[in-house]
């Protein structure tokens, strides 16, 4: 090793001597492992590349257990987990390439940039693929809003958003946030993104082809971010917030640039394998690429570009600057890809070759400064299946009685609280930051159920949303993993779609905890039952555990990224009231279910008890009777009923529509509790009188209970009478007015 | 007719000019690349919106350098049609081929929504379309359109009938409420919200149809004219 | 090698609601004794020439073409000599 | 009265894409000497209050507070005393 790299970094011997990798978050095992691997002791660069290959983030080496249960096939999957991004056919040769991916401890370090280059690493994943990046959705998880530092964290998590996406083009069209003390300290930044790709055009990051040259474009490399991918597998303490060599900084404009360079190479056709240079950037690009074609890379470090002077192999390796792909092609066809990169003002530099002997090589100042076996970075990390535990929370809720609470009088009140409340508040205040139409082809914006883009030159569209109740989760991980998936779903067939796939992002505390470990199991098999049942496998998604503050782990949030196919642009269908004299149908049935309810939270300060139940082959009926009536013509409008019940979806589609509600409904239940329970698969429709009929007919012979309950009034007002007595009687505008403000308010 | 939709690195409205003009009028339209020095065969050209340059310095700053913007220059001299919106407007009032300036919205914020714009001027080769006093409905989507004039530029504008477009309720603090505004001739016509993110009902507004369909009338005009003479 | 600094500041004549919203920021942190907040882009441009007069010449030219828009923004700077590293 | 001149600029580990693009575009225009550009902001502050010891420690706390984000930003400012008037 040359004196320069020798006289900065602990020798071989200081590394095991004092075990100085345990400061990489390696393990004496895994330490031995790598060793044995080697045939000798690892050097540092060494050392570094085994500790990011290993980490959580990059070898799932704690939920790879749980990942197992979910399905991944279906008839439309065109590419599944393990490339950048699942792939699902649309027909006419096109398809929908689609990932989610979270930048949680980044965004509590630094909520700007964290967040910016969140939407960075997730457009790259797609782009990688071949596709055209068409739009952007973010589910976010705060504290409590009234908290000063949320107050920071939100602000800045949001216009990191949309300083990234905005500036690079690509629209976002929807998204989800909570506010709940549980998230306090360590918030939820989740983005996904979905693209257009044709079938033929479909990359992956293989590097094949011995002696084929290996290309790296985008920015120099700097000393950021190294030590994010393990940095992301730890508790967020004190000490991380020293260690701020992990804070990246975003470029939008220069992924813009590589965005359209890329796309446009991969149109050309000499592209044989492509990938970015996501978290633990060079090292985790260039190992897998050699993985996937069983091959190895040579990788020359002198001819990195560097943004610093004196830069070591180790801090190339683990650097995770952004805006940065990694591409072969063949000998003959490089002066071609430099001809398209030079047009958009980039260089692509060659940087090494593929290899026949399975070892990904560094040289560097003319000397081999780490030699490692492919299949030991990417393969060979041990797979630990974490000791589960019930928890004692899950057993003691078992016997609360959420019907036991005093009965809540004051209805008008109460719905104007419920409504003020940021999670159920207009978000208006987040999306308006966010650019949701650039590309022209946004059909359904944010402030509806899911969002539908257009897809040009067709009559088709493409619906999406991102879904996750953590309280319901926490109260049930299984039935949670259900609802998550079915709320997706619910909102997909809302809009007129129909449910493709779905990705997800497994937000959890430190599976070092049987309790949480447990979660992470039951949520997935909640995720599994309902994916299987509705036809939507599971094709790609992101892990992020440790998500733990003072208090302990965050709620259990595996947020689910969905996407539908709308057949054809008459059947898109928001939420809002249309026409005074429709007739406002409720389709499901209203439980006495309370528990992890809005209406709990606000009015009665606890999240207790269990969770609505849900009945996945009544919520498949559900969707077959929304989406068969929406296809046939027969609704004007439909809703998911989620957060804050019957009452706030009323409440949702009146302010909307800019129109009233007169609603009567008769029932066993208390009146709060019928107002307000959040039990699942139950969708509230509006349509014209000439057409209810039909309506409750599908509904029928799907098996789905379905009642009239009121019509939609010209004058601005929502009046309901529950067993003929009158629960809500009060302007639309007063409700707006709380609804819209709230964010606003807190955020001055 | 022939348009030339401009293209900046780092635009990204391009394709939705783009998809107005095809869908709008169905005539001809070419991107055309930031370093192009002929525009001779364009009739209309539209400097679409984006982050030019990343927006970075001040939007549209580092894109009036371009090598194009010379040919642009000398387009706007030979009184060819020029819309710019959006980043598109910025450039154009860096090269000073509109007046005043665009600065931060006043609640430093980036902003997009649907707006309500009156025609004030519809007189323009872009609004003819359009009835003086209409009420129109254009999405803004920016962080800095805030229009800056002094006093003395203000009176001039308002003198020459430069100011096309108010906003109905000013989304930025634009000076006098100003959405869009002309050179002195008319033939250059800049604006903050996305005409061309109006074209379709299912993109909630197809109020600005109009402008592409009135600069066609306008070109065939004048076109009918050269042929008779 | 000289270095430039330049400093790029809103004109009096136009409101900057920026140094509005910090102020009003501050004052709501009980910063009270803050009675006015202006802000301007501050840049340091590195120059390999060591030719002081013809800088001065330059960097008045890069300010007027590009670095200030001088429409809305006033601009000065300075020129110090920086060690060779 | 005082007037606090705040200074933040971006550390030096960390990117600053805007520097570096406008250098960029300063090359394109034949500024060719211009081997860096980083580019922070410069803020004026004016106080109501002539001690000086005590603006020291105010000033420096609104920095760590408000003025400068710490994590990516390094701050230094000058106190000068102006004239009433
Ligand atoms: N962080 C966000 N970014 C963009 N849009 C958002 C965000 N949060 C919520 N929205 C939008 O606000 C609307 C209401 O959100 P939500 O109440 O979560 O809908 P639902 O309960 O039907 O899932 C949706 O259109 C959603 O896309
Ligand atoms: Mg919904």
């Amino acid at each position: 090793m040359s004196k320069k790299l020798a006289a900065k970094e602990p020798t071989v011997e200081q590394i095991r001597d004092q075990k100085l990798y345990k400061q990489m978050a390696m393990t004496d095992e895994e330490y031995a492992l790598v060793c044995k691997f080697l045939g000798r002791n690892p050097n540092y660069t060494e050392v570094g590349v085994f500790s990011v290959m290993w980490s959580e983030h990059c070898s799932y080496k704690n939920s790879k257990p749980i990942l197992k249960r979910f399905p991944i096939d279906g008839p439309k999957v065109l590419v599944g987990p393990g490339e950048g991004a699942g792939i699902v056919d649309i027909g006419d040769g096109q398809a929908v390439a689609f990932k989610i991916e979270s930048h949680n401890h980044p965004s509590a370090v630094e909520p700007f940039q964290g967040a910016a280059t969140g939407v960075g690493g997730i457009l790259r994943d797609i782009f990688s693929m071949g596709a055209r990046p068409i739009a952007v959705l973010n589910s976010l998880r705060f504290g409590r809003l009234e908290n000063d530092r949320v107050k920071y964290l939100f602000e800045h998590v949001v216009s990191g958003i949309a300083g990234y996406g905005n500036c690079i083009g690509v629209p976002t069209v929807g998204g989800e946030v909570m506010f709940d003390e549980s998230y306090e300290g360590n918030p939820l930044v989740n983005a996904m993104c979905v693209g257009l790709i044709n079938h033929d055009e479909i990359m992956r990051g293989v590097a094949s082809g011995i002696g084929n040259p290996v290309f790296y474009v985008g920015p120099e490399t700097g000393r950021d971010g190294i030590h994010g991918a393990t940095f992301a597998s730890e508790d967020l303490t004190e000490e991380s917030e020293a260690k701020r060599s992990a804070v990246q900084v975003g470029d939008p404009f220069m992924e813009k640039l590589v965005m359209e360079a890329c796309l446009e190479l991969i149109k050309s056709g000499i592209v044989i394998g492509i990938q970015d240079m996501g978290a633990a950037g060079l090292t985790c690009s260039s190992s897998e690429m050699a993985s996937k074609a069983g091959n190895g890379m040579e990788l020359h470090l002198d001819r990195v570009p560097q943004r610093e002077d004196g830069m070591t192999a180790y801090e190339m390796m683990l650097s995770e600057s952004q805006e940065r792909m990694l591409f072969v092609v063949e000998p003959d066809k490089e002066e071609q890809a430099k001809a398209i990169f030079e047009k958009w003002g980039l260089h692509c530099i060659n940087v090494g070759n593929v290899t026949d002997d399975g070892r990904l090589k560094l040289i560097h100042h003319g000397e081999v400064v780490g030699d490692m076996p492919v299949t030991a970075l990417v393969d060979e990390c041990p797979v630990y299946n974490k000791p589960s535990a019930v928890p004692a929370y899950y057993t003691a809720n078992a016997s609360v009685d959420t019907n036991a609470y005093a009965e809540v009088t004051d209805l008008n009140n109460a719905l104007i609280k419920v409504l003020s409340s940021p999670t159920v508040a207009s978000k208006e205040w987040i999306y308006n930051q966010y650019d949701y139409m650039v590309r022209t082809a946004t059909a359904v914006p944010p402030g509806s159920d899911a969002a539908v883009v257009l897809v040009d030159g067709t009559r088709k569209a493409i619906a999406m949303t991102t879904d996750c109740n953590g309280r319901y989760v926490y109260l049930d991980p299984e039935v949670g993993g259900r609802i998550a998936v079915s709320e997706a779903a619910r909102n997909i067939v809302c809009s007129g779609g129909e449910p493709l796939a779905i990705t997800d992002n497994l937000n959890f505390g430190s599976p070092e905890k049987p309790e949480i470990f447990w979660q992470l199991e039951k949520s997935a098999d909640g995720i599994s039952e309902a994916c299987r049942v509705f036809g939507t496998p599971v094709t790609g998604g992101n892990v992020s555990l440790y998500n733990e503050n003072a208090k302990g782990a965050i709620y259990p949030t595996p947020v689910i990224g969905m996407v539908g196919l709308v057949a054809d642009i008459d059947h898109i269908t928001t939420q809002q009231f249309k026409t005074a004299g429709d007739q406002i149908i409720l389709l499901g049935e209203t439980k006495a279910e309370l528990g992890g309810s809005e209406f709990q939270y606000v009015i009665h300060g606890v999240t207790e008890g269990r969770p609505p139940q849900i009945d996945l082959a009544v919520e498949k009926a559900l969707h077959a009777t929304v989406l068969d009536s929406i296809r046939a013509g027969n609704v004007k409008s439909a809703h998911d009923l989620s957060e804050g019940g019957l009452a706030v979806a009323l409440a949702e589609s009146s302010i909307s529509g800019r129109l009233g509600a007169k609603v009567t409904i008769d029932s066993a239940l208390r009146t709060d509790i019928a107002l307000f329970s959040e039990s699942q698969s139950r969708v509230l429709l509006s349509a014209s009188p000439a057409n209810v009929e039909a309506i409750l007919a599908t509904a029928k012979a799907n098996g789905i209970a379905a009642t009239v309950i009121g019509e939609v009034t010209a004058e601005a007002n929502i009046q309901v009478t529950v067993n003929g007595t009158t629960a809500i009687d009060t302007s639309v505008a007063a409700l707006e007015t709380a609804w819209r403000e709230a964010i606003p308010c807190l955020m001055q | 007719m022939n348009f030339g939709v401009l293209v900046f690195p780092g635009s990204n409205c391009d394709i939705d000019m783009f998809k107005a003009v095809r869908d709008v009028l169905g005539e001809n339209v070419e991107y055309v690349w930031h370093t192009e020095t002929d525009l001779s065969k364009f009739d209309c050209i539209l400097v679409p919106g984006g982050f030019s340059y990343g927006d970075y310095l001040r939007c549209g700053a580092i894109a009036r350098f371009a090598n194009v913007m010379e040919a642009l220059q000398k387009a706007a001299a030979e009184g060819k049609y020029i819309l710019g919106v959006c980043n598109g407007f910025q450039v154009l009032t860096e090269s000073h081929l509109l007046p005043g300036a665009l600065l931060r919205n006043n609640n430093l914020k980036f902003n997009c929504y649907q707006t309500v714009l009156t025609v004030e001027n519809n007189e323009t080769p872009f609004t003819t379309e359009y009835a003086k006093g209409q009420e129109i409905t254009i999405p803004i989507a920016h962080g800095e359109g805030s229009f800056y004039v002094n006093d003395e530029q203000l009176a001039e504008l308002e003198a020459n009938k430069q100011i096309i477009f108010r906003y109905k309720n000013n989304p930025n603090g634009s000076v006098s409420d100003i959405a869009g505004v002309s050179n002195k001739a008319g033939n250059v016509v800049g604006m903050m919200p996305h005409p061309e993110r109006a074209v379709k009902d299912i993109l909630g507004s197809a109020d600005g149809a109009a402008m592409f369909k009135s600069v066609l009338n306008a070109w065939r005009e004048q076109h009918e004219q050269k042929v008779s003479r | 090698m000289l270095k430039a600094t330049v400093y790029v500041t809103i004109k009096e004549s136009v409101l900057d609601p920026q140094g509005k919203t910090v102020q009003g920021a501050l004052q709501k942190m009980q910063f009270n004794e803050v009675s006015s907040v202006r802000i301007g882009k501050y840049l340091e441009l590195e120059l390999d020439t060591n030719d002081r007069a013809a800088a001065e010449v330059r960097v008045k030219e890069m300010c007027e073409k590009l670095l200030a828009n001088t429409v809305v923004e006033d601009y000065r700077f300075e020129l110090t000599v920086v060690e060779e590293g």
